[in-house]
């Protein structure tokens, strides 16, 4: 079980970490200012295991892979979202972070409500309710399954 | 006994034959501050109980060292400014037309034989004009805004000549350089310098200010020229004769005089991290640099711009340096274009910034990380002024530093 | 079923005959541009990260530092260092202070019919030559560093079939903008966005590019336009040669068809804090700022500053506002210079700076403070995208960020 | 003025310029207090953290040299460095001291006999005493103690238009 935080629609790159954080030289440095704009305490108060649910066109904007770059540093488990932008998406991907689209989530949960999500089923629970994940591309799956894309490079080599 | 050029011009203010050593009130002409000080001189000011400025027409105020913002809360300066201006109705603002010692001569703000201060160390640049100028914290700048008046203790005056002419690439800046190596970095801590002799006459106002700027770096308080035909030139003016009088008299009582022959003088660095620390060129020769900058109210004037450029004609930055240009006004900037100035500098590859202090007052315009090393035409290489204290900063004049930016390492020009 | 030009440019990069959107493809890439915004991360990731670091083929590699330039900290010069140095010793093209990635691409490298990644969403500006180009992450990227290739998914394709001319004081950036407003900040994900009709053979390259680099607003994956005389002329003044020209077989399949008619197109700005978040400019008048942006890859190309010059020539910027000039590179910069459009900024009192990604990326120099207001013809009007959190960003064409400028409140250049 | 104090010393070498006791970088910080924990940072980091109200800087020549930022001396006291002794000080930096009510000492000898961490007594305008060993100091020329006395130029002008 992790903790819910919860945005809404169209967060973009620049509040999950701003422009002037991102040239820090490890994302490890970066870290403690993500969601800055949005919740100052963000950072501070997300636990390893703890979730992220959005609404629509999560992770808009630029292409910086910092953007779940951090999130996966803070331990965030994985991010589920009616939608999300598509470079972010495949961003957070190959670097092993889980994105789920789950169409209902969203409406059903408040911040800082609890749920678990069964990978393997493509399910969550929360609220005493369960919820089925959309299912990832095999493509998808495999690089996460792998631990990544560069995991899944490796390996090839 | 006679008087050197300082002890008239404070005399003439104070109409009292003034000695070295007597602690007299001077009334102010200007007074200069600049955006990084303006919240504090502001707060200051009201702390103490004024009203109103002693006289709103003889304070310049210029945005400079933080434009444009390079922080967020930098912005913070330039509203506390903006309300300052309004409330107190100054009409002298530089919100962006460039580093503010070079417009409070260019822009004709001192003349010669003012009395101005700046909450700036480099304030002795008006010692180009025959000026008497130096810089104060702010809060003593908030007790002259106030008051008009500041106490100072008449200082003695060293007298440098050079005689004689400079040898091709052999600028003010290895002059000035070479006379802080001599003097060191407190070697002429609370007094005057004093420029004479015919090579200094040869010189261009423009010329004279790198020297006036420098002074600071021995320590001095102020440096002065006697005014010419140039400085007339200069400041649009027609001479007095008691402007035509500021110079040193024959029996003036100098605590020191040092004298150089102009041909001896060679092109200089200011190595690492002390600006007192000068040596030959020709003996650094080889060193690798990782970038270049040319400007800072030292060397970002025209005639520094047309040395650079002519020295990188048909050549080009050296691959993975970087040659950062920085004019230090924006008339500098609209005359170097308009004689085809820049545009030979981009050619060659420089990276020509706005206006303003860039990469001398270590905010942004190029900023270094540990082990880089830079070759700068500004006037101080302090630990960590561009960055962190592993940064290596080599002080030269703009012909040695264009060679050096075509060389990718420090050359003779 | 016929195919279009996306689909076509993944067939012929993946060496297949037909592909259709859906098709997951492995694909040869043909460029991979990196920015300092990412590469420092790549670079840790190859010399940490690989079992067996290597680089497919370096020709493909182009690095540009843009985003902070010139260095405004020491830790963004150590990110810089650091790809400068990986550059010099492996042989990779390499550009610093030359200006915006983008630009750079298309003046110096872009050719019709490639597919490129860059390391930076707005990379679907390669589309105004005719190539597929999209933004990836650093991680992505690496991985078609090392192998050259990559896999993709084949977007769908929005068709837009532009008619008429834009009238007079109206640019392509309110169009794009328009469109936008009205497809929504994800009203193209994943999907390409395709141009074409007779209207757009009335559009200046500098029109085009403006059109592609913001399609990423729309969530599109790519951008592209068919290559035309217009855009073969700017090859052959660049020196380039195409790829391969493709256009949209007429029994290509598109997920939906606009059909624009560019002489309804009106000034537009887009409010804080979402780029879909359009109103006619009208709507904005009166409000007031305190910095101007011309400049960016989307509007700081010659024909932008042109248009800027002309709204403030003879006149001077208001006395509180700071407005920067910023040319997308150094070609525009000395085209600019050469023709006295700068001068004529100067004159007037704005800040003209190097060529660089500015205050559009809000985090070099030209970031707002707190409560402040920028119209900008930047990329993004994000929460605190320009600098402090708590502060306001409207895009706009460069007409109406000059003007603006002049009179230090939102206004469009006919009313000056 | 006469007082007397002691306390302990922080040594530091010749030159020590503006850009050593605050960055340039730190100076649009809000407040003084935000600039404390970066003084001397180039070139002792933790320098500042270890500082105690009531301690003494000794230092070699020309103390204060460089920028005409006044934050150096205010950060110095803000930092309740009680008092610094140099064997000379950089003019402006001298001026802004004393302005700030920072009061500054001139001493060719001492330098050379402390080591960081002793104790050192200070007479105003009168002598340093260190390991039993005396320190004769100059007296303060007049109009700098009337300023010093009223607590700073602030004061002193607070005091001018009839607000103290």
């Amino acid at each position: 079980m992790g903790k819910i935080f919860r945005f809404h629609s169209d967060v973009d790159t620049d509040q999950i970490i701003a422009s002037q954080y991102i040239l820090f030289p490890t994302i490890d440095e970066m870290k403690t200012y993500a969601f800055e704009s949005l919740d100052p305490t963000f950072a501070s108060r997300v636990q390893p295991g703890d979730f992220i649910v959005a609404c629509e066109n999560f992770g808009c904007g630029s292409s910086r892979e910092q953007a779940p770059g951090v999130l996966k540093a803070l331990g965030v488990k994985a991010v589920i979202a009616k939608s999300f932008a598509r470079i972010f998406y495949r961003n957070a991907i190959n670097i092993g972070l889980p994105v789920i689209v789950c169409k209902e989530l969203y409406d059903q949960v408040a911040d800082q409500d609890h749920m678990e999500l069964l990978m393997q089923e493509g399910l969550i629970r929360a609220n005493g309710q369960t919820f089925t994940c959309t299912k990832l591309p095999d493509q998808m799956q495999r690089i996460l399954d792998q631990g990544g894309l560069i995991a899944s490079l490796n390996k090839e080599d | 006994m006679g008087h050197t050029i300082i002890e008239k011009i404070i005399g003439r203010n104070t109409g009292k034959d003034v000695k070295p050593g007597d602690i007299v009130t001077v009334n102010v002409d200007r007074v200069m501050i600049h955006d990084i000080f303006i919240p504090f001189v502001a707060d200051k000011f009201e702390e103490m109980g004024f009203t109103e400025l002693w006289d709103p027409d003889k304070v310049v105020l210029i945005y400079d060292h933080l434009v444009p913002a390079s922080q967020v809360d930098d912005t913070r300066h330039f509203r506390t400014g903006n309300a300052f201006v309004k409330k107190y109705g100054l009409k002298n603002i530089h919100r962006s037309d460039g580093i503010c010692h070079q417009l409070m001569t260019e822009a004709g703000y001192v003349k010669p034989g003012h009395i101005a201060f700046g909450t700036d160390s480099h304030t002795t640049t008006y010692g180009c004009v025959g000026a008497f100028s130096s810089g104060i914290g702010y809060t003593e700048m908030a007790s002259v805004l106030g008051t008009g008046q500041m106490w100072i203790k008449v200082p003695e005056t060293i007298k440098i000549t050079v005689n004689g002419k400079l040898p091709e690439h052999v600028t003010s800046k290895d002059v000035i350089l070479r006379l802080i190596g001599d003097l060191g970095a407190d070697g002429a801590t609370y007094q005057a310098l004093e420029f004479t002799g015919t090579a200094i006459e040869a010189m261009s106002v423009a010329s004279r200010m790198t020297i006036a700027n420098m002074a600071i770096e021995a320590g001095a308080k102020c440096a002065v020229f006697t005014p010419d035909e140039k400085t007339a030139d200069y400041c649009g003016i027609t001479l007095t004769d008691a402007e035509r009088s500021l110079k040193g008299d024959p029996d003036a009582g100098y605590v020191r005089e040092i004298c150089y022959e102009a041909s001896d003088l060679v092109p200089v660095m200011a190595c690492p991290s002390q600006v007192d620390n000068i040596r030959p060129v020709r003996e650094l020769v080889g060193v690798s640099i990782d970038q270049v900058f040319i400007g800072s109210c030292t060397n970002g004037r025209l005639e520094d711009l047309q040395c650079a450029a002519a020295i990188l004609k048909g050549k080009k930055v050296a691959p993975f340096v970087k040659l950062i240009v920085t004019p230090a006004s924006r008339k500098i900037y609209r005359e170097a274009m308009a004689d085809g100035t820049l545009a030979a500098l981009s050619e060659a590859g420089a990276i020509i910034t706005h206006p303003g202090c860039g990469l001398c007052c270590g905010r942004a315009g190029g900023i270094l990380t540990d082990g880089e090393r830079v070759v700068a035409t500004n006037n101080r290489n302090f630990l960590g002024r561009m960055g962190t204290s592993k940064v290596e900063i080599y002080l030269a004049s703009p012909a040695t530093a264009a060679a050096c930016a075509a060389a990718g390492k420090i050359v003779e020009p | 079923m016929g195919m279009t030009m996306a689909e076509k440019i993944i067939a012929c990069a993946a060496g297949v005959d037909t592909v259709h959107a859906g098709d997951i493809q492995t694909v040869t890439l043909d460029r991979l541009m990196s920015n300092d915004g990412t590469t420092h991360l790549t670079i840790d990731m190859y010399n940490n990260d690989l079992k067996h670091p290597r680089i497919q083929d370096v020709e493909k590699l182009v690095w540009i530092v843009d985003h902070n330039m010139p260095c405004d900290s020491p830790k963004t010069a150590g990110t810089h260092k650091k790809m400068r140095d990986f550059a010099r010793e492996h042989g990779i093209t390499f550009y610093e202070g030359e200006g915006v990635c983008h630009q750079i691409m298309l003046e110096k490298h872009v050719r019709p019919g490639e597919l490129i990644f860059g390391a930076d969403s707005h990379t679907c500006a390669y589309g105004a030559l005719g190539a597929f180009g999209t933004g990836v992450g650093c991680t992505d990227y690496l991985y078609a560093m090392v192998t050259g290739s990559s896999w993709l998914l084949a977007p769908e394709t929005i068709r837009f079939n532009l008619t008429g001319e834009l009238p007079q004081g109206v640019y392509a950036r309110d169009l794009i903008l328009t469109i936008i407003g009205r497809i929504g900040a994800n009203g193209a994900n994943y999907m390409a966005m395709e141009f074409a009709g007779e209207g757009l053979h009335s559009l200046t390259m500098s029109d085009r590019i403006s059109i592609c680099n913001l399609c990423v607003e729309a969530g599109a994956k790519t951008a592209l336009m068919e290559v035309d005389d217009v855009a073969m002329d700017y090859l052959k003044t660049h020196g380039r040669e195409p790829k391969a020209c493709f256009t949209s077989d007429p029994d290509a399949r598109f997920a939906a068809v606009y059909d624009i008619d560019l002489s309804e197109i009106r000034p537009v700005v887009a409010k804080p804090h979402f780029v879909d978040n359009v109103v006619p400019a009208r709507e904005c008048l009166g409000v007031k700022i305190d910095e101007a942006f011309l400049g960016s890859c989307n509007n700081g190309r010659i024909e932008d500053l042109r248009v800027g010059a002309a709204v403030i020539k003879g006149k001077k910027v208001a006395p509180e506002v700071r407005f920067l000039v910023v040319p997308a590179s150094r070609e525009v910069y000395q085209q600019a210079m050469a023709e006295g459009l700068l001068d004529t900024f100067m004159e007037a009192g704005a800040i003209v700076m190097n060529p660089n990604c500015s205050v559009c990326w809000g985090s070099c120099q030209g970031v707002i403070g707190e409560g402040e207001t920028l119209i900008s013809t930047g990329t993004r009007n994000f929460k605190g995208r320009s600098g402090h959190r708590d502060s306001f960003v409207y895009l706009a064409s460069s007409a109406t960020v000059t003007a603006s400028a002049v009179r230090g409140e939102i206004t469009t250049a006919d009313t000056l | 003025m006469s007082e007397t104090f002691s306390g302990k010393v922080w040594v530091l070498g010749d030159d020590i310029d503006t850009d050593i006791i605050i960055p340039t970088e730190y100076l649009a910080l809000k407040s003084v207090e935000d600039m404390k924990p970066y003084a001397f940072s180039p070139l002792r980091p933790d320098l500042a953290g270890q500082m105690n109200p009531g301690d003494i800087i000794v230092a070699g020549k020309n103390f204060g040299c460089g920028s005409s930022r006044e934050q150096a001396p205010e950060v110095i006291k803000a930092l309740g460095i009680r008092c610094v002794v140099a064997r000379s000080f950089a003019r402006i930096f001298f001026r802004n001291a004393i302005n700030n009510g920072l009061l500054l000492i001139e001493n060719a000898d001492l330098h050379d006999a402390v080591t960081e961490g002793d104790t050192v007594q200070v007479e105003v305008n009168r002598q340093i005493t260190h390991n039993g060993k005396s320190y004769p100091i100059a007296s303060l020329p007049a109009n700098l103690v009337e300023i010093l006395e009223a607590g700073g130029l602030v004061k002193a002008m607070r005091k001018r238009n009839g607000l103290d």
